[in-house]
């Protein structure tokens, strides 16, 4: 019978929830007090509204702003380098959920700053716009942390929830409703086909918690009989269904292009990072937690031979990132190429995980990270020129390079690095993924780094066409230099910086994600 | 007539999770697509009960089922907003309709 | 041994190009702010390049005067932890494989420098690559040049690796953004090929890093495996290192490693991104290709395969001679089918590499001598070739070989200088081209001895088309189209001039250089003859 | 063995030095001071490399016998074993050769004063007359075999540009490189032979592959002791020295004009006439039979390799003659007059008889560069035309041309008294006397005096033809005589083929060695030993005579047909046998031949190989490339043909297969929930496979 003492110890360990949710309260509550306000004034719209309403705008940025800052300092005050369960084991707190949790708050701070002054939220919504974005943040950071199967259902839910809705947020748009809407129900059936798999798993180890499970499935019996294996496997791909909805992995990735493409511009950059990143601390925290041997990173436990699931896997990672290349290379909306260029990096982390043990995981966190940077990076400047030209299509991008020359630079870095070239960042993921898979040094661990050797080749050709668009082609009308000054830039701007500097000098990520791969501490 | 166990339940749940599938598969009316969904999820929660109570195992179960109804509702809820409001731009809610978004 | 530092010549001699880069972005940056306008602007820039190739070469002569090339072991080291997390080591060094690349290099780029200025240009011209956004083009020379003296420089495979690419992306822009008609394509081309092989590169380097043993950094602390190439070519055995995908690993890593090198040597069947990438380049891009990009893959080969791999090398050398031959009968054919005269050079480059290919797989020493004096010597004729086809080209704005005749009578100093290139490149005795394919078809008899009858033939086929293309465009009556084309002027002269000097003096001297380098490739090269029993 | 206080150096340097002069500032200096100052650069030099080959000469006269003069001058190329020196030698042959060179070769310098005067590419042509003087030094004096192989590239690359010097005629240009790929086919030989000669020398094949033996030495004054080492030493089943014997060979072929390579001499006509002299008929052709005679040491140890060199110089030597005895063009005449002369030279150095060989080098450099001058000095009086048709009766207004002509015409048939003769008569009778070849001597002794005859009458018809008979009337004035610069130079040339014969007076007559046969003994020891069949004075008597009476033979036949222009006899001989006139008359149409062969199926070769490379490479490297190319020829789209290699493969095929994934993406919620759930199922299926495949 745990003690109350116990809880409330758990609670310090949420801090950083409990900021966000309160932050997205107070928000909520402005909000809702600023929309009675304006409606019972029935102000015309005139400058001085609008003039107020802009200045709206900068009141929840800030304050949305400063919750995630408090959010983030309180993730590492206090300290916190041995590994804790929480509320029963519902939650756990330890480096591998604290960097995650890092990173998704990081995700949504960017994005925060990204929508500053974007069209596609209207100034009068912004107060449940960034509401939601601060639920989802602690949505995400629950998810990060959560270590039982209730707690990931929960969590998953609430990240959804308000994806769903900030998806289809953008007024002026029909396109952000039926990608809302499209988003809802596919989810809705991923989410319900993962519970039943959940349930399965109860009905055969009796536990939910992911120590239970690994006790109960090292102990029990229940795989030794066919119909134990089916249902084990059953249980297993139902939730990785789930999971691999959540990180867009081929085949659950349908919804992906259609919900980036329609939702909001600097959503979507969050969309294509923060879930990715909690998705993937599941996933490693879910089937290695429950398969690895005690105290062992490297091997599994005998069980696991019943299930191959790191061969599944391994093959959805291949074919992820294939299929993503592949389509990307006939898109000519730039979001959507990104769409799919994303859902090729889900595959190519995959890559890490197949490979597990410290090393994978290591690889998994790195390039997650800097592909945070990189594509935050690519999505701001696509925002930029969605204010210039109001789309997104890779014809408005003819002659960039000329005409606004800081974009271009910046955008070049950006597709650079997810190519991963060096100097830059996403080289550096790229060969702790490739490092992590050949020294596994297996037949299908080295097959598995040529197929993404090959895929990296292919992704050439899609991003360089970008750059050929940019500047080898030359610009129908008249060049004229646009000189943009505004957030999107700047961010981008700001980004392109570590995307430079971590190509040249990485020790402190390397360092800090060999922190976070370790499940055991 | 015999004693009803966990396997009748389990027969009703899989039947159901199987409805739901066929239903959210073959479908076209947004609605009746979420129909589906909550389908699905009650076989899971059936499934769920069902296990606390004859596995000899915890209550998580039975909580867990709680969350699922709760959750249940709110992303109800958001769906037929959303599909409020395709209807009233679209005029429809055929979810073959709503393609423009594609390739 | 451990390499402690003892020069940072050698950092400077890479960097420098790089601070030039930087100033000039930062001009970039600040025009607005400090109000200048193009024209100074593209001045600027181009004093810049000036000043920082020029200072690089510098440098390099000081380097060379500095060395000794008695010690076959590494100098100016210059060596420091860079990644202690992945054992990744800041080691550059030069030893006498080195010091010549680096040199030609040098001499190389500044040329190229020069020949983009468009002094002499006509005023109207104003479409000229030299002319159109200058302060990007400038940078990306100098990138491009920073990135192949890192490459000739580094010793530690991961930084050999990230120079090596950085080459990739000026290379792309230059021949993308200031080339000619169907740029774009071959500037993919020119990419995806380089990219492919580069990405093999990367594989293998994995592999071998994490087959390596044991040792410790250079600030002592102790590793689990190590990039630095040094180490890996003295303390470790890969023969034994089991099997990678089903085949022995040295092999299969040896294959990856050499693919990826073949491609920027380039050897057939992968030697077709060249002829794009060379006519659609402008003048001095095609110079810095021909000169020091094509170093890289025998210089790669020479530098990883060969001391890293040697049991593999060994049990390849059939298949590295019977490629190199290809290439030099083959490629040597198809030059006299071309019609475009920077085509035609460009094959007969891929022929010319034929001879270091056939010359290092022989492991005698005047084999390998001879490839690395044929990188230098087709390092210092291939460009004084393509600035040639620049000059034509430019008043000309054409370069069918037919289009052309009796310019002899037009632009005798012209043809001087053609004629004196294209003897040099088809090996008259008495230049310099005629040494290093001497000396690689000498050291390759003994081991290949109907191989090198038939690459021998590839010499007969080589006058033939410098001769036949001399006489189209050169011979007979005047194209009176050409009536008034002006011969050189003081910037070709100024590029050509010390080229056609260094073919001479170099042809009847040649011992400055092969000095440099003799002793390091014996040595490089004995294990390797000692297994085939030479 | 060697000293090295003399510099021997200076005399090629200093032709190069005005070859640059002329070269770098040729244009101006012509321009601002005239063709004198051209024609001083360009004529000192060489005749002070003349007084220094001389005082080499004088100074080798004071060494012990067998040693040469050296001047060593730094390492050239140094890597292992291979190690070459800029050295330069002078022993007995090369010091003949040298002086040959250089006092025909100056000689014809001040001709070409007067032949080039009012050119406008006087300056051009001696820069390129005194490059070439630098070359053939080169090619004479070098200490080692590579240094000698830059001569011979040399004279070859001056060949062409002397030969092309009239370039705006683009027939001048192509024979010139016709010229140059010829001989690079024979340095093709010479190459390999040099290969073999080197390796061979310090080590051999086995089937174990290459091994190191003993030392390795390329320096001619080393080789005769180390080569016998080679004698037994095999490659591709054949003994070494043979394959270098014939390796070198047909660079000599390619070089002098033999069969089957002499093809460019002929066409080598092309250029100015003192070129024609001084590098087809004295020098440049004459470095094959140098470079044999050189490497007589290597001959000696293979009777094949010495078969084939006679065989081969004496069927060209009757076939150029056969040639030679139809040809109008007077220097058309002269030039297969050459080959075959060159023919007998080989026959010489071929039976072992190489004193003989030299010698005759040595006399036709006089007599030939003399008849050539003449021909040139004929030409200039008929204002460029050299069918001899046209001309006749020149004897009069020209009469020192008509005489010296008349004297080197003696000299080449081979009459007493005549150089011609005794070098000529001691070829043919060394051959009939060989034993050390694999054939009996008789029968190139037989093919040699055949040819011997067809040349008297040849010469003698070119003689009869140019200066008998009535005087043509040339752009309506009578042809004159030449100014002095020419006739000079025509009469020192006569008396020096006259003198020349001096130097070889046979042991016959004497009693003792003639004195080039001693003077060059130290070079040829190594043919001392050759087995002879040992037939007496009695027979060499006969043979003399047996000569001398088909020279007079052919010299009647001349008389009587072409004596005056008056005989109709051979237009009617021509007409009964029109084919055969015909065939001979175009050279036996081998160049025809060639161009329908050889060249064709290079060219074709290389048509082929650009067309593999642009289709089949690139196509190969892109794996749609084929279809995309049928597609292509359906649609006659052609410039699809165009695009190729690997961006294809990604923008053909990955393009497609992009484009049919892209259409699952409907954009339609069903479809995705199917994609969702046959995943799932895909994947269950899957699993339950691959575990009964691991488990």
């Amino acid at each position: 019978m745990p003690n109350l003492a116990i809880n409330l110890e758990g609670f310090r360990n949420i801090v950083p929830e409990l900021i966000l949710g309160g932050v997205a309260v107070v928000v909520f509550v402005l909000a809702a007090l600023q929309r009675t306000s304006t409606d019972i004034k029935q102000s015309p719209k005139g400058a001085a509204a609008r003039g107020k309403k802009r200045w709206q705008d900068v009141l929840f940025t800030n304050i949305s702003a400063l919750g995630l800052i408090a959010a983030f300092v309180f993730l590492f005050y206090p300290s916190r380098d041995g590994s804790t369960t929480l509320f029963f084991g519902l939650m756990v707190s330890d480096p591998l959920s604290t960097f995650f949790r890092a990173l998704v708050i990081g995700a949504t701070f960017l994005c925060v700053l990204l929508s500053v002054g974007s069209p596609s939220v209207a100034r009068d919504r912004k107060g449940e716009y960034h509401g939601l974005l601060l639920v989802m943040a602690m949505g995400m950071c629950l998810l990060a942390g959560s270590n039982h199967l209730l707690m990931i259902y929960v969590a998953m839910e609430t990240v959804s929830l308000c994806s769903y809705l900030l998806t289809g947020f953008d007024g002026r748009l029909d396109r952000s409703r039926e990608a809302g809407l499209k988003y809802v129900l596919y989810g809705g059936v991923a989410s319900g086909v993962m519970l039943f798999g959940m349930s399965l798993l109860y009905g055969l180890f009796g536990g939910l918690s992911v120590q239970e499970l690994h006790q109960a499935i090292a102990a029990s019996s229940a795989l030794d009989t066919p119909v134990g294996q089916w249902a084990a496997l059953l249980a297993v791909l139902f939730i990785l269904c789930g999971l691999g909805y959540k990180i867009a992995a081929v085949p659950f990735h349908m919804w992906c292009p259609d919900v980036y493409e329609g939702a909001p511009t600097p959503f979507t950059a969050l969309l294509s990072v923060g879930p990715k990143a909690a998705g993937f601390a599941v996933l490693i925290r879910f089937f290695y937690g429950i398969f690895l041997a005690p105290g062992d990173m490297e091997n599994l436990i005998p069980a696991a031979d019943s299930i191959p699931w790191v061969l599944v896997i391994g093959i959805i990672s291949a074919v992820t990132m294939t299929v993503g290349n592949f389509i990307a290379i006939v898109q000519n909306n730039l979001k959507r190429l990104l769409a799919y260029s994303s859902i090729a990096h889900a595959g190519y982390v995959l890559m890490g995980v197949t490979a597990g043990g410290q090393e994978g995981f290591q690889a998994v966190s790195l390039y997650l990270l800097i592909y945070l940077i990189m594509n935050m990076g690519a999505f701001a400047v696509v925002s930029a020129v969605d204010r210039l030209h109001n789309s997104e299509d890779i014809r408005v991008y003819q002659g960039l390079g000329r005409r606004a020359p800081l974009l271009g630079l910046l955008m070049a870095i950006f597709l650079f690095s997810l190519t991963g070239l060096p100097p830059t960042a996403g080289f550096i993921g790229k060969l702790y993924l490739f490092a992590a898979l050949i020294h596994q040094g297996g037949f299908w661990y080295v097959a598995l780094a040529v197929v993404g050797i090959f895929n990296s080749v292919v992704a050439l050709y899609y991003y360089a066409r970008v750059l050929n668009v940019m500047y080898l082609k030359k610009a129908e009308e008249p060049v004229v230099t646009v000189s943009v000054g505004n957030m999107a830039t700047v961010l981008a701007t700001l980004l392109a910086i570590p995307t430079i500097v971590f190509g040249i000098f990485w020790q402190p990520l390397a360092k800090a994600a060999q922190w976070s791969a370790n499940l055991f501490h | 007539m015999s004693h009803v166990g966990l396997e009748h339940f389990l027969v009703v749940g899989a039947i159901l999770f199987t409805l739901g599938i066929v239903c959210v598969l073959t479908r076209r009316n947004a609605v009746a697509v979420l129909i589906g969904i909550e389908l699905i999820l009650n076989a899971a929660g059936l499934n769920l009960i069902a296990f606390s109570r004859y596995g000899g195992q915890s209550l998580e179960g039975s909580v867990f089922v709680l969350f699922i109804i709760v959750l249940a509702a709110a992303e109800a809820a958001v769906a037929l907003a959303l599909i409020l409001a395709i209807q009233r731009r679209l005029k429809t809610v055929d979810v073959d309709r709503t393609d423009s978004l594609k390739g | 041994m451990p390499y402690h530092t003892t020069s940072t010549l050698l950092t400077w001699i890479t960097f420098v190009p790089a601070i030039g880069v930087g100033v000039i972005g930062l001009l970039l940056g600040l025009k607005p702010l400090l109000k200048l306008k193009q024209g100074t602007l593209d001045r600027l820039s181009r004093l810049l390049a000036l000043i920082c190739s020029g200072a690089s070469m510098v440098m390099c002569i000081a380097l060379w005067s500095g060395f000794d090339s008695t010690n076959t072991g590494i100098q100016f080291v210059h060596h420091a932890v860079w990644i202690q997390a992945f054992n990744i080591e800041y080691f550059l060094g030069v030893d006498g494989l080195s010091i010549t690349m680096i040199m030609l290099t040098g001499l190389i780029c500044f040329v190229a420098v020069v020949a983009s200025m468009p002094w002499g240009l006509p005023k109207e011209n104003k479409e000229h690559f030299s002319r159109r956004s200058v302060p990007g083009y400038m940078a990306m020379i100098l990138l491009l040049e920073m990135g192949m003296l890192g490459v000739f420089c580094a010793l530690d495979f991961f930084l050999f690796y990230v120079f090596w690419e950085i080459m990739l992306l000026p290379m792309y822009f230059l021949i993308g953004i200031w080339g000619g008609p169907r740029r774009e394509y071959a500037a993919i081309k020119f990419f995806l090929y380089t990219l492919a092989g580069s990405m093999l590169m990367l594989l293998g380097m994995i592999a071998l890093y994490f087959a390596s043993n044991p040792t410790t950094l250079i600030d002592g602390s102790p590793c689990a495996h190590t990039f630095n190439l040094i180490k890996l070519a003295t303390e470790n055995d890969f023969g034994t290192a089991g099997m990678l995908l089903g085949v022995a690993f040295p092999k299969i890593v040896w294959i990856g490693l050499f693919i990826a090198f073949a491609i920027k040597i380039p050897m057939f069947p992968f030697h077709t991104w060249l002829p794009d990438a060379h006519v659609e380049a402008p003048t001095p891009v095609s110079v810095i290709l021909a000169g020091v990009l094509l170093k890289m893959g025998i210089y790669g080969i020479l530098r990883i395969c060969l001391p890293i791999l040697p049991e593999a090398t060994v049990w390849a050398r059939y298949g590295i001679a019977i490629f190199g031959v290809i290439n030099i009968v083959y490629a040597a054919f198809v030059c006299m089918a071309q019609k475009d005269l920077k085509k035609l050079i460009a094959y007969s480059s891929v022929s010319h590499m034929g001879f270091c290919l056939l010359g290092l797989a022989a492991f005698t020493s005047q084999g390998i001598s001879g490839c690395v004096y044929q990188m230098w010597n087709h390092g210092i004729i291939s460009p004084a070739l393509f600035l040639i086809t620049g000059v034509i080209y430019d008043r000309a704005h054409h370069r069918e070989i037919e289009g052309f005749g009796g310019l002899a009578k037009q632009m005798p100093e012209y043809s001087a200088i053609v004629g004196l290139a294209f003897m040099a490149s088809l090996g008259l005795p008495g230049l310099n081209g005629f040494i290093s394919e001497a000396l690689c078809l000498v050291g390759a008899f003994p081991v290949f001895t109907l191989l090198t009858v038939v690459s021998v033939l590839g010499v007969v086929i080589t006058a033939a088309y410098y001769l036949w293309t001399i006489q189209r465009m050169f011979l007979g009556p005047l194209n009176q189209k050409y009536a008034n084309l002006a011969d050189l002027n003081w910037r070709e002269r100024f590029t050509l001039y010390p080229l056609a000097a260094i073919m001479i003096i170099l042809g009847v001297y040649p011992m400055p250089i092969l000095h440099l380098m003799n002793q390091t490739l014996d040595e490089l090269v004995a294990p390797l003859a000692a297994a085939v029993g030479l | 063995m060697g000293e090295n206080t003399f510099p021997l150096w200076l005399i090629p340097f200093l032709p190069l030095v005005g070859a640059f002069i002329n070269g770098a500032f040729g244009y101006r200096l012509q321009r601002r001071f005239g063709e004198p100052v051209i024609s001083a650069i360009g004529v000192s030099l060489p005749w002070i490399s003349f007084i220094l080959a001389a005082i080499g000469f004088v100074k080798l006269q004071g060494l012990p016998e067998g040693q040469a003069v050296i001047s060593q001058l730094w390492t050239w190329v140094e890597v292992g074993e291979f190690k070459v020196d800029m050295a330069f030698a002078m022993d007995p042959l090369s010091a003949m050769m040298a002086l040959a060179v250089t006092f025909v070769g100056s000689l014809i310098h001040i001709y070409s004063i007067g032949y080039m005067h009012k050119d406008d590419g006087y300056w051009r042509f001696f820069c390129y007359m005194n490059l070439f003087m630098f070359a053939m030094l080169t090619l004479v004096l070098a200490d080692n075999l590579l240094l000698m192989f830059v001569g011979w590239e040399g004279v070859g690359l001056c060949s062409y540009l002397l030969i092309g010097f009239w370039y705006k005629d683009l027939n001048n240009a192509k024979a010139g490189m016709k010229a140059f790929v010829v001989n690079r086919i024979g340095d093709f030989g010479f190459l390999i032979g040099f290969f073999i000669l080197f390796w061979s020398l310090g080590g051999e094949w086995s089937e174990a592959g290459y091994r190191t033996t003993g030392a390795f030495s390329l320096h001619f004054g080393s080789l005769p002791a180390m080569i016998d080492s080679m004698a037994t030493k095999t490659l591709w089943g054949v003994p070494a020295p043979t394959l270098v014997g014939i390796f070198f060979f047909i660079g000599a072929a390619g070089k002098s004009a033999q069969i089957p390579l002499y093809i460019w001499l002929p066409d080598a006509m092309a250029g100015p006439t003192p070129v024609s002299a001084l590098i087809h008929a004295a020098t440049m052709v004459t470095a094959g039979v140098y470079m044999v005679a050189r490497m007589n040491f290597l001959y000696v140890l293979t009777p094949t390799a010495m078969t084939v060199v006679a065989l081969v110089g004496a069927v060209t030597a009757l076939f150029a003659a056969t040639i030679g005895c139809f040809q109008y063009d007077i220097k058309k005449v002269l030039a297969y007059s050459t080959v075959s002369q060159l023919g007998f030279m080989f026959i010489g150095v071929g039976v072992g008889a190489y004193w003989a060989g030299t010698y005759h080098l040595l006399t036709h450099a006089f007599f030939k560069a003399c008849l050539f001058l003449c021909a040139g000095s004929v030409i200039l009086a008929m204002h460029h035309e050299q069918d001899m048709r046209k001309m006749g009766g020149l004897g009069k207004p020209m009469p020192l041309t008509r005489w010296t002509y008349w004297i080197a015409c003696v000299a080449i048939a081979g009459f007493p008294v005549a150089s011609g003769f005794f070098s000529k008569d001691e070829i043919l009778w060394q051959a009939f006397n060989t034993d050390a070849l694999l054939i009996p001597g008789w029968i190139p002794w037989l093919l040699g005096f055949v040819a011997a005859g067809l040349t008297s009458f040849y010469m003698w018809r070119s003689y009869f033809m140019t200066f008998t008979g009535k005087t043509p009337e040339v752009h309506g004035h009578e042809p004159e005589e030449q100014r002095p610069a020419v006739t000079g130079v025509l009469v020192i040339l006569a008396i020096g083929a006259i003198l020349a014969s001096f130097l070889g007076l046979p042991h016959l007559w004497m009693h003792i060695p003639s004195a080039i046969q001693q003077f060059l003994s130290p070079v040829f020891g190594a043919a001392a030993n050759l087995k002879t069949a040992g037939y007496g004075h009695g027979t060499e008597w006969l043979l003399m005579i047996a000569s001398v009476g088909v020279a007079t033979l052919g010299l009647g036949i001349a008389w009587w047909l072409y004596r005056g222009r008056t005989s109709t006899i051979p237009e009617r001989v021509l007409k009964t046998f029109p084919r055969i006139h015909k065939v001979v008359y175009n050279k036996y149409y081998v160049d025809e031949a060639y161009q329908a062969t050889a060249i064709r199926g290079f060219l074709g070769l290389s048509r082929l190989s650009a067309w593999f490379d642009f289709k089949i490479v690139d196509g190969m490297v892109n794996g749609a490339g084929t279809i995309t190319r049928a597609f292509a020829w359906i649609d006659g789209a052609i410039d699809t043909y165009i695009v190729d290699g690997i961006v294809n493969l990604v923008a053909q095929t990955v393009k497609a297969i992009g484009a049919r994934l892209r259409r699952t993406q409907t954009g339609r919620l069903p479809t995705y929930l199917a994609g969702l759930v046959i995943g799932v199922i895909v994947l269950i299926v899957l699993t339950r496979f691959l575990s009964d495949v691991y488990g």
